[in-house]
């Protein structure tokens, strides 16, 4: 589990996805090479025969062909959008998680990583994560822009204030390996980065009773529910109309004025802060803002326990 | 030839036109206008320099070697802003542009005299804001000054620099405006749009990007200094507004402005390479439409920059293929300026060293551009020293090669003397050594997972740090040779005379220096353009 | 611009090249002042798309009937630009100056109404940093209200330049410093700039006044 | 005075004036729903149009300044399609 010290010449692949990025650029590097070289090769060769002074032959050459000097540009452009096609369809599946990821939360300041496991575990700057498991990070910032770098995984993802982002990965190796922040967000920029510990499944499940959480997120979240006064009006014997949230979570919600939306992450934390801003039809406008009053890490709760519901 | 260089040499050289200082500061002749600049981004060279040698110094060791975490911080940002804006952009444009156009088409001047010094004016009155920034505490945003970093969390002194950017701008957007109504009202009788040396086509190209990107630019950053002094916020995530927002406006400049440092580059080496091997460039109309299209396709893959920012999945996609379509104009130079050599009587000479390592450097970059507009493999590399190392090959292997080929090409032209012809080659090839041992590390650090930014990195990136520093002190040595040995050149070098290359091209008809008026009278052109002979005899035509 | 019309400045070989660079200068002047606003449009329209309903109700806020003045009122300024260049061509000198000046009142009543209208809005609250709290909770209404401000303000300062423009300019074309119809070029350029003002000014409106306004 | 006002320049007024008010009108008493916002920008294009044509004489100018005038929208068209592009695919 040590870091690695000295000169490394190829970073750690720690996935699947890590490895094909790999074979990306190896092919890609073959590719252009195998373009390049001829060309200074030529350069070189041209320099040296054609020197001023040299007896070498310039008498006129043959009509030029346009064909073929196009040619020149466009085969290797096609070629390369072999590769541009192998990138763009890794790009798309790190836009797909699988359905079965489990799920942690992260949420970034200036200069430190939170981590939160479905069970509660809480971290900062070291993330454990089980073995070839997909795992889903869902994660906002409180602050500036930042971005959670793998480079092991081969991955990035900026992370930013007032939206959630999302990463994910399957670590196939066990280890300890460095994760940073790649976006500048600051002074201690440098510093805001720390530990992925790949554990097998039975270490992590030792850990996550190590890591001595009281309650689980989604009991947090519904202590939370409470203390916020949100079960006034969502509770199920309440007076006031408000939109019952039990199966809610991954539904389409009709809004107001027409349209439906996916109650998603996105849209119950924008329900929190910005009630208005797409209201469930049938509804009044009644629910005051919670914007400045609940935390980031309190709203990712929030969600657990709205998802939890159904 | 030799008649009108000694008709021309009737009137004074512009250099002998005026010695006051106020002769200089109230000049609008463009050639002393371009000496302006000349001095004026040589100094913003050494003092971005300057600040690059902190930052690699600072990075000999892995807890950082010099620097505080804030100190580290407004030094690249200060290299960045300084080298961007103060350097790159006015640099080969605003001097050899603004002292060549009009030599090159055959006119007087450029059509809008006074408005050229007032661009040079601007410049130096944006770099004062600039420069008090600086002294009164720095910037520690970055050269992009993303938001809301920039506008809500800093506590540094953004909005000097800021202002002192935002002025600048307005001398890119005169001099590209000029230059622009130059190329097409100012060509002389028989100067035809196809018979324009190519240098010329890339300065309407690069024009073309001054004027429509720099105004967005501008706009930019207006709505930052709007958010942070005023707490009007357009950007602010708080009242629901969206960073990206300003990374769109901010990237639609800053992408193309790689190009405005570029493709005068190209225009310089396609002289060079003519020059150097007595031949026409191959495949002409290739070479010049290939900067129009540069320029064109260069406003059309700003996102790439956005890859992993939170922008739509399928907006990559567009942004992705969209810039793997400019390697088809920048391989189609690549290609011809490698043909041009076929046949040709070549010198390696300092300029063509220049040319040739440009070409180089360029491919390089040019390539691992390719890597980066891959969607997965930008993933992983942006943020990191591989985009460092790949920008730097670019914007310092190519464009500073190309600056410097052409400073001692076309030094007879404006001083009169020759440099030193052994101690040019010998920097050259120090520039060419120091650079890539500078920036080559600096891919694999990328591609290891170092990210840029870091003033203090995990220990065992330390070996390939001191190198990439040690390759940078060399550069610096590098630098450092032709500012001595072309000062001592203005008094000891050779005397020039007109055409010391026995180049094709108006700007060499004239004597050395040129007289003020340019040409005793405006010459009407009947050749194309690299008009050398086609089949030569065996090549014996060696100059002295 | 102080020269006579006698004289060729020095690059020129004739009067025709120096006209057409003037002219083409004018108008690459105009395009980067074109994208600089557009670059405000697109913030603008951007923030309706992700805000739609935040944006309608800021929307709602602004008095179309002020602002659908001010359109008004700058359409007809930019007809009296037109007579100004048509006399300049012709050599009418007093109606020159005389629609020179109707075009800076017009552009005067406009900046009035619009300092009008920023009294009005502040009065709502809708101005950020000062005044009442900002009356709209919705997501994106303020954002949208920021941007209007930075909009019209960049809009306003435009329009200042140009009154100042054009009474200086109908000032010299009076005491014959800018002799018509010999420098009438002057008048017709300081006209291009007025309808390009104009112009952003007509796409304006509607973006920040008109676009999804509420019933 | 009466030689410099043209009857040409009359007309171009009035429908400057008259696009103005039609889009005031649809704004404010026609619900035209989505086709509203393009209804709208169609109706200040045809006024930009309308004055740039006329009263910036790219009528009698010439295919350069025309095409200056054109590339500014071209330009504009890139900024507005490919970056709202990101927007409506999030």
């Amino acid at each position: 589990m040590e870091p690695t010290k000295g000169v490394e010449l190829w970073p750690v692949q720690l996935s699947q996805h890590a490895q094909q990025v790999d074979w990306v650029i190896l092919a890609f590097t073959a590719l252009l090479v195998v373009l390049v070289l001829p060309v200074f090769a030529a350069m070189i060769y041209f320099a040296v025969k054609y020197r001023r002074g040299s007896m070498a032959d310039r008498s006129p050459s043959a009509s030029r062909n346009v064909w073929l000097e196009a040619s020149w540009s466009v085969i290797p452009f096609l070629l390369a959008g072999v590769f541009f096609a192998w990138a763009a369809s890794l790009y798309f599946d790190l836009f797909h998680p699988p359905a079965d990821s489990l799920g942690i939360d992260v949420v970034a300041k200036q200069w430190m990583w939170k981590f939160e496991h479905p069970g509660g575990q809480r971290e900062i700057d070291t993330l454990h994560v089980p073995v070839n498991t997909p795992v889903e990070l869902t994660m906002i910032s409180e602050d500036v822009i930042h971005s959670l770098y793998f480079p092991a995984l081969r991955i990035k993802q900026d992370v930013l204030p007032g939206r959630y982002t999302r990463l994910w990965f399957k670590a196939d190796k066990v280890g300890e390996y460095h994760l940073h922040c790649a976006e500048f967000c600051g002074t201690d920029h440098a510093r805001m980065g720390g530990s992925l510990i790949v554990l097998d499944p039975e270490g992590y499940q030792r850990w996550l009773g190590q890591a001595g959480a009281d309650t689980s997120l989604a009991a947090a979240g519904e202590a939370l529910f409470r203390k916020y006064g949100c079960s006034g009006c969502h509770g199920a014997n309440s007076s006031v109309r408000a939109p019952n949230l039990a199966g809610v979570y991954g539904s389409p919600v009709p809004l107001d004025g027409g349209g439906t939306v996916i109650a998603d992450e996105r849209y119950i934390r924008d329900s929190v802060l910005f009630p208005k801003k797409q209201v469930a039809a049938g509804y009044k406008p009644i629910m005051p803002t919670f914007q400045g009053q609940v935390s980031e890490e309190d709203l990712l709760k929030l969600i657990a326990y709205i998802k939890s519901l159904s | 030839m030799t008649s009108i260089a000694a008709e021309a040499a009737a009137e004074p050289s512009y250099l002998k036109a005026g010695y006051t200082l106020r002769s200089w500061l109230l000049t609008t002749d463009h050639k002393r206008i371009a000496v302006l600049y000349m001095i004026s981004v040589t100094a913003f060279f050494f003092l971005g320099g300057a600040a690059a040698a902190a930052v690699r110094i600072n990075l000999i060791t892995p807890e950082g070697a010099i620097l505080t975490a804030d100190g580290y911080n407004k030094a690249f940002t200060i290299h960045g802003v300084i080298m961007v804006w103060f350097f790159l952009i006015p640099s080969i444009p605003a001097t050899f542009g603004n002292f060549l156009i009009p030599l090159m088409i055959g006119a007087r001047d450029l059509a809008f005299p006074r408005l050229n010094l007032a661009s040079w004016y601007i410049l130096m009155f944006g770099a004062s804001f600039t420069m008090y920034a600086l002294v009164a505490g720095g910037v520690d945003t970055g050269w992009t000054f993303y938001t809301p970093y920039s506008s809500m969390f800093s506590n540094s002194h953004v909005i000097a620099a800021i202002i002192g950017v935002f002025i600048s701008g307005f001398s890119s957007i005169a001099t590209g405006l000029n230059f622009i109504v130059t190329i097409h009202k100012l060509r002389a009788p028989g100067m035809t749009w196809f018979r324009l040396p190519i240098f010329v086509w890339t300065h309407y190209a690069t024009s073309l990007i001054l004027v429509l990107a720099t105004p967005v630019l501008a706009i930019s950053l207006i709505l930052i200094a709007a958010e942070r002094l005023l707490g009007i916020g357009v950007f602010d995530p708080a009242l629901g507004g969206d960073p990206l927002l300003f990374q769109h406006l901010f990237w639609f400049y800053s992408h193309p402005a790689v190009y405005i440092m570029i493709l005068p580059a190209m225009g310089v080496v396609t002289e060079l390479v003519t020059a150097f091997s007595r031949r026409r460039i191959f495949g002409y109309s290739f070479v010049a439409f290939s900067s129009l299209a540069i320029a064109t396709l260069g406003f059309m893959v700003w996102g790439h920059h956005m890859f992993v920012s939170g922008q739509s999945m399928y907006a990559g996609m567009v942004f992705s293929i969209l810039s793997f379509l400019i390697a088809v104009p920048s391989a189609i130079k690549v290609y011809n300026w490698t043909a041009t050599l076929y046949k040709g009587q070549i010198a390696l000479d300092t300029p063509m060293l220049y040319a040739m390592g440009f070409i180089g450097l360029f491919v390089v970059g040019g390539i691992t551009g390719l890597f980066v507009a891959s969607l997965a493999v930008d993933v992983h590399v942006t943020d990191t020293y591989f985009v460092v190392a790949h920008f730097h090959y670019i914007m310092v292997g190519a464009t500073v090669m190309g600056y410097l080929g052409a400073l001692h090409y076309w030094w007879p032209k404006i001083t009169g003397r020759m440099y030193p012809e052994w101690w040019g080659r010998i920097s050259a090839a120090f520039v060419f050594f120091g650079f890539n041992l500078t920036f080559f590390p600096q891919f694999i650090l990328g591609y290891l997972g170092m990210p840029r930014r870091y003033f203090t990195y995990p220990p065992e990136f330390q070996v390939l740090n001191v190198m990439s520093s040690a390759g940078a002190s060399i550069l610096a040595v590098a630098y450092l040779f032709p500012f001595f040995y072309l000062l001592w050149s203005l008094r000891y070098g050779k005397i020039a005379g007109p055409n010391p290359w026995g180049a094709a091209g108006l700007e060499w008809t004239t004597s050395s220096p040129p007289p003020k008026h340019n040409f005793p009278e405006i010459p009407v052109v009947t050749a194309e353009a690299y008009a050398y002979p086609v089949a030569a005899d065996g090549g014996a035509t060696h100059h002295g | 611009m102080a020269e006579t019309q006698l004289v060729l400045h020095e690059p020129f070989r004739d009067r025709a090249q120096q006209r057409e660079a003037d002219a083409l200068g004018m108008w690459v002047f105009l395009g980067t002042e074109a994208m600089m606003f557009g670059g405000l449009f697109f913030a603008l329209i951007v923030i309706r798309v992700i805000h739609p309903q935040g944006a309608q109700e800021a929307t709602d806020k602004l008095d179309m009937w002020l602002g659908g003045l001010n359109s008004a009122l700058l359409l007809t300024s930019s007809l009296t630009t037109t007579l100004a260049v048509t006399a300049a061509r012709k050599g009418a000198r007093s109606i020159t100056t005389g629609c020179l000046l109707a075009s800076a009142a017009l552009g005067m009543a406009f900046l009035c109404v619009k300092g009008y209208e920023y009294y009005v809005d502040y009065g709502k609250g809708l101005m950020p940093g000062v005044g009442k709290p900002f009356p709209i909770e919705t997501t994106g209404a303020e954002l949208f209200i920021n941007g209007y401000f930075v909009s019209t303000g960049l809009h306003a300062i435009h329009l200042f330049i140009g009154v100042c423009l054009v009474v200086g300019l109908a000032g010299a074309v009076w005491l014959r410093r800018v002799p018509v119809p010999g420098r009438s070029i002057v008048v017709e350029m300081a006209g291009r700039y007025w309808h390009f003002v104009d112009m952003i000014w007509i796409f304006l409106y509607p973006v920040l006044y008109l676009m999804d306004r509420g019933g | 005075m009466a030689k410099v006002i043209r009857t040409g320049d009359l007309i171009v007024f009035a429908v400057l004036i008259g696009l103005l008010a039609l889009n005031m009108a649809q704004a404010r008493w026609l619900d035209l729903g989505v086709v509203s916002r393009v209804v709208t920008i169609a109706l200040a294009a045809g006024q930009a149009l309308v004055l740039l044509w006329y009263f910036l004489e790219l009528r009698s100018a010439t295919l350069l300044i025309r095409l200056v005038a054109a590339a500014g929208f071209f330009w504009l068209a890139v900024l507005f399609g490919l970056g709202l592009n990101d927007w409506l695919t999030r």
